[in-house]
């Protein structure tokens, strides 16, 4: 398993750092480089999200792949930033709390354990705001 | 812009054949195609092969030229290309054909799909599957394949009026299909408690919602239309090929449960047929999960949002109703090896518009359409076929 | 079939980057291609993308739809499709997007290449690329990429005068090339005792004789030629398009030396162009090693077979020779992100046919040749350009 | 790593059990089951090899993939059986014994271990036929 790959989405992954379209005002996350709507003309510059956010959509999933095994059940989401973008992120709660448009607020910790590598990712899950 | 038509088919069983490889699968899709079409190796002008992931599932790219000499056409150095779309890989495939036909470029050409998926353990798959949707913003956080087209599910049923028994109908259904295919990897019927009672992958969807990790190949030879009488009696005509994109991440879509992709592909393949869905006498959609077949029968215009799971239910979309779906059993029942899917599919339609259908027949089927979806709606497909 | 233009053309720096994700890379050089062509995104009607092994070098399938979508065109739902045939990814790419032109099915069409190497360890990027020969059969056995190249120099060398110097020198040729190419991953000239002295990898082959592991992105912008005007005052024409195949295992060619799919890609090309090898004024070869070089300039025509040798210690392919080969510094120096090489070759030649080369112009070039292989010889992309 | 891949192909790799073509006399090795002259006119039936052959050309694999690391530096060739085939194979002999025409004879080896599984992988090679 790559660690460059990692290392670069750091920034992004550990303290949501988006990007955002002065052009037009859309903001990204996963951040993009090119702003789909001004393409060219976008300006793009870093955005620090807050986290808070809704839940879209959820799961729980209960089969997983190989690195992501011994966490499961976990509770998958589609998670829609207050700023506007979504992504997707597992939720610190049990599989009975999480209900559509529940608010959520982020919460660091570690994404998985690479088995051959020994080495831990790290990143962003959410957690209910009002536990 | 030349007519084009399917002059011959062939499709391997589908299941887990550990006794063959990679190149054995398509060795005999192939053979059969070219047996079927009365076509000798040397007339193939070119050759498109559908593959998702032979990189990781036996390490091993490259596959389109390794295809062509399996099939013993190196001496003859044509041109073989593999089409990648994960499992929309057998349908681009087809598409890439159908243009190099139709553009005059090429004559006869072996459009192809294979994947061998067997030859790693069921983590490695799901691992190698999930690179179909977002590695980085997806699969980094333990977002599984199912479990993305469980987020469809959730937000579908959230919204929409789809019960839980409507959605295992869709599966109860395929597998009918499937019992009466003799290439299906699943023969037997099932019913709704089967579903019920299957174990959950990601809630709600359960196993029986899934479909299979599946070895297999498929093949069909396209020719010019004005060709087409030189080998069969029997030619299909591709009234329409359409292909069309959208964003890699499920949380990036405009709508998490409908596909536009889906949506502007079946347009355009409408547009170019000059058809509607009325037209339409059967489809093979891509039911990786049974949400996937509800979302596919709206997104193609054959009705309104929210209105599949009750006509499933209904029976509308069985063998004997109005518009039957996925009669070969789809990738639920008659398997899903992912990058020959598309061209099962195409298969499938053939057969059915040839009347060579047997158990599955659909009663005087003249227009039957394709539908194959690349993760979680990133790439779609959309073909016409007539007779 | 319609005449197809290049009406823009976009490259990263190649090299190490580690600073840069895939989608980077390709966005980075999809927008300076739209720039060059002054083309708006939502003229564009589809997409193809040479990639090699996203599946193994970055658990990434699917990266047609990928790149569409980072490119900003997931809402205009293009039609956007990868293609692989290992390092040959990018000629085909282009290949299938000039079909698509052509054709008529398309107006304005990217094609792109990009391959991202270095998130991987050597190892690992080793056997990554033996993936682009027999799996089973070459690399089961230890057979790397390099030690299958260096059994044709082994075997070329014993039937025809090359001596090891004369190998050396189309190393020595490259890297002066790239140091006049402000892209390359090598900028700095070498002599040839720096390859004789460089260590083996595979005997007779040494570092120097390999090209690197590299990340890269290229893409170009193809319009009908009776449109080209529109966008540019220096549309590139694209005289001919060819594609062959043969044996996936080089132990099956018909002869080691000589790779009869370049023999016959070159063939079609110049039939199509209606050209012979002394109308070219200068190609980009495939020159992954040093004796590819040496045997894609016999095979493509320009000499006998065991002359190229010679013919290189001459001069005759330098800058300033008769038929200069890889300006670009070839895949020796300027890099090989192995599916955007065959992107990067057009890019090249392009450039020189506008006039736009720089220091490594070669003076009233009107034709140009590129030649992009896969694996050993198993696929091979030739393109004329003119001007 | 896969297992199933390596079972299958034991037959061919322990016994060089190969293929010909009755229609038209040609041996194929590795195995082939449409023959390239005779296509579906050709009857293939299994063909075990005496593994008696020369070499074609050769190398010296000095930098190898993760598997086969600490085996450099190893000879790999391409060796044509007398029946005609020809296939890749390492040699079991010095660099500087090596030459091309040199007869063979197949011996059975470890080809390589794979060191996440453990699992050892056989198969032939090949030595001088007259040491
Ligand atoms: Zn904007
Ligand atoms: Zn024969």
């Amino acid at each position: 398993m790559s660690v460059a790959r990692f290392w670069r989405k750091i920034p992004q992954r550990y303290n949501l750092t988006g990007t955002r379209c002065a052009t037009c005002g859309r903001y990204f996350f996963p951040p993009r480089y090119l702003c789909p709507d001004c393409r060219r003309a976008g300006k793009i510059g870093e955005h620090r999200f807050s986290g808070m956010g809704k839940v879209v959509t959820y799961t729980v999933i209960r089969t997983a792949s190989e690195q992501f095994e011994q966490m499961t059940p976990y509770v998958l989401a589609i998670v829609e930033l207050d700023e506007g973008p979504r992504l997707t992120a597992q939720l610190v709660c049990s599989p009975d709390e999480v209900r559509i448009g529940m608010r959520v607020r982020p919460v660091f910790r570690r994404i998985s354990a690479d088995g051959e590598s020994g080495v831990i990712h790290y990143g962003t899950k959410f957690a209910p705001e009002n536990p | 812009m030349r007519d084009v038509a399917v002059i011959g088919i062939g499709c391997t069983p589908f299941g887990e054949k550990w006794g063959s490889s990679f190149r054995d699968l398509f060795v005999q899709a192939g053979t059969m195609a070219l047996e079927d079409a009365g076509v000798a190796g040397e007339e193939i002008g070119a050759m498109y092969v559908g593959n998702m992931s032979a990189g990781r599932f036996i390490e091993q790219e490259h596959v389109g030229a390794l295809i062509a000499d399996y099939a013993g056409l190196a001496s003859d150095h044509i041109a073989s290309t593999r089409v990648e779309a994960a499992c929309a890989s057998g349908g681009l495939s087809f598409r890439q054909a159908f243009i190099a036909v139709a553009s005059g470029i090429e004559d006869i050409v072996v459009a192809a799909g294979v994947e061998k998926m067997t030859d790693v353990g069921t983590g490695a798959s799901v691992d190698a599957l999930a690179g179909a949707a977002d590695r980085e913003w997806e699969g980094f956080v333990g977002a599984t394949f199912p479990g993305l087209y469980a987020m469809i599910a959730t937000d579908y049923m959230n919204r929409y009026p789809l019960t839980r028994e409507q959605l295992a109908e869709v599966a109860v259904k395929n597998h009918y299909n499937g019992a009466r295919n003799p290439i299906a990897q699943f023969s037997q019927e099932i019913t709704i408690e089967t579903v019920l009672s299957s174990s959950l992958v990601a809630d709600p969807l359960r196993l029986f919602d899934c479909s299979p990790i599946t070895d297999g190949a498929a093949a069909v030879v396209l020719a010019p239309l004005e060709r087409a009488r030189e080998y069969t009696d029997t030619p299909v005509r591709v009234l329409a090929s359409a292909q069309a994109s959208d964003t890699i991440a499920l949380h990036d879509r405009r709508d998490i449960s409908t596909l536009d992709a889906t949506v502007a592909a079946g347009k355009r393949a409408f547009a170019m047929a000059g058809l509607s869905p009325g037209d339409i006498d059967l489809v093979e959609v891509h039911d990786c999960f049974t949400i996937a077949e509800i979302c596919a029968i709206e997104d193609l215009g054959f009705c309104r949002k929210g209105e599949a799971g009750r006509l499933t239910a209904e029976g509308v979309t069985a063998l004997g109703g109005d518009l039957p779906v996925n009669t070969s059993g789809g990738l639920k029942a008659c398997g899903h090896p992912v990058g020959a899917t598309g061209i099962k599919q195409v298969c499938e339609v053939v057969q059915q518009l040839r009347g060579e259908a047997g158990r599955r027949q659909v009663d005087g089927a003249r227009i039957g359409m394709t539908h194959n979806v690349g993760g979680t709606g990133a790439t779609v497909a959309v073909h016409i076929l007539g007779v």
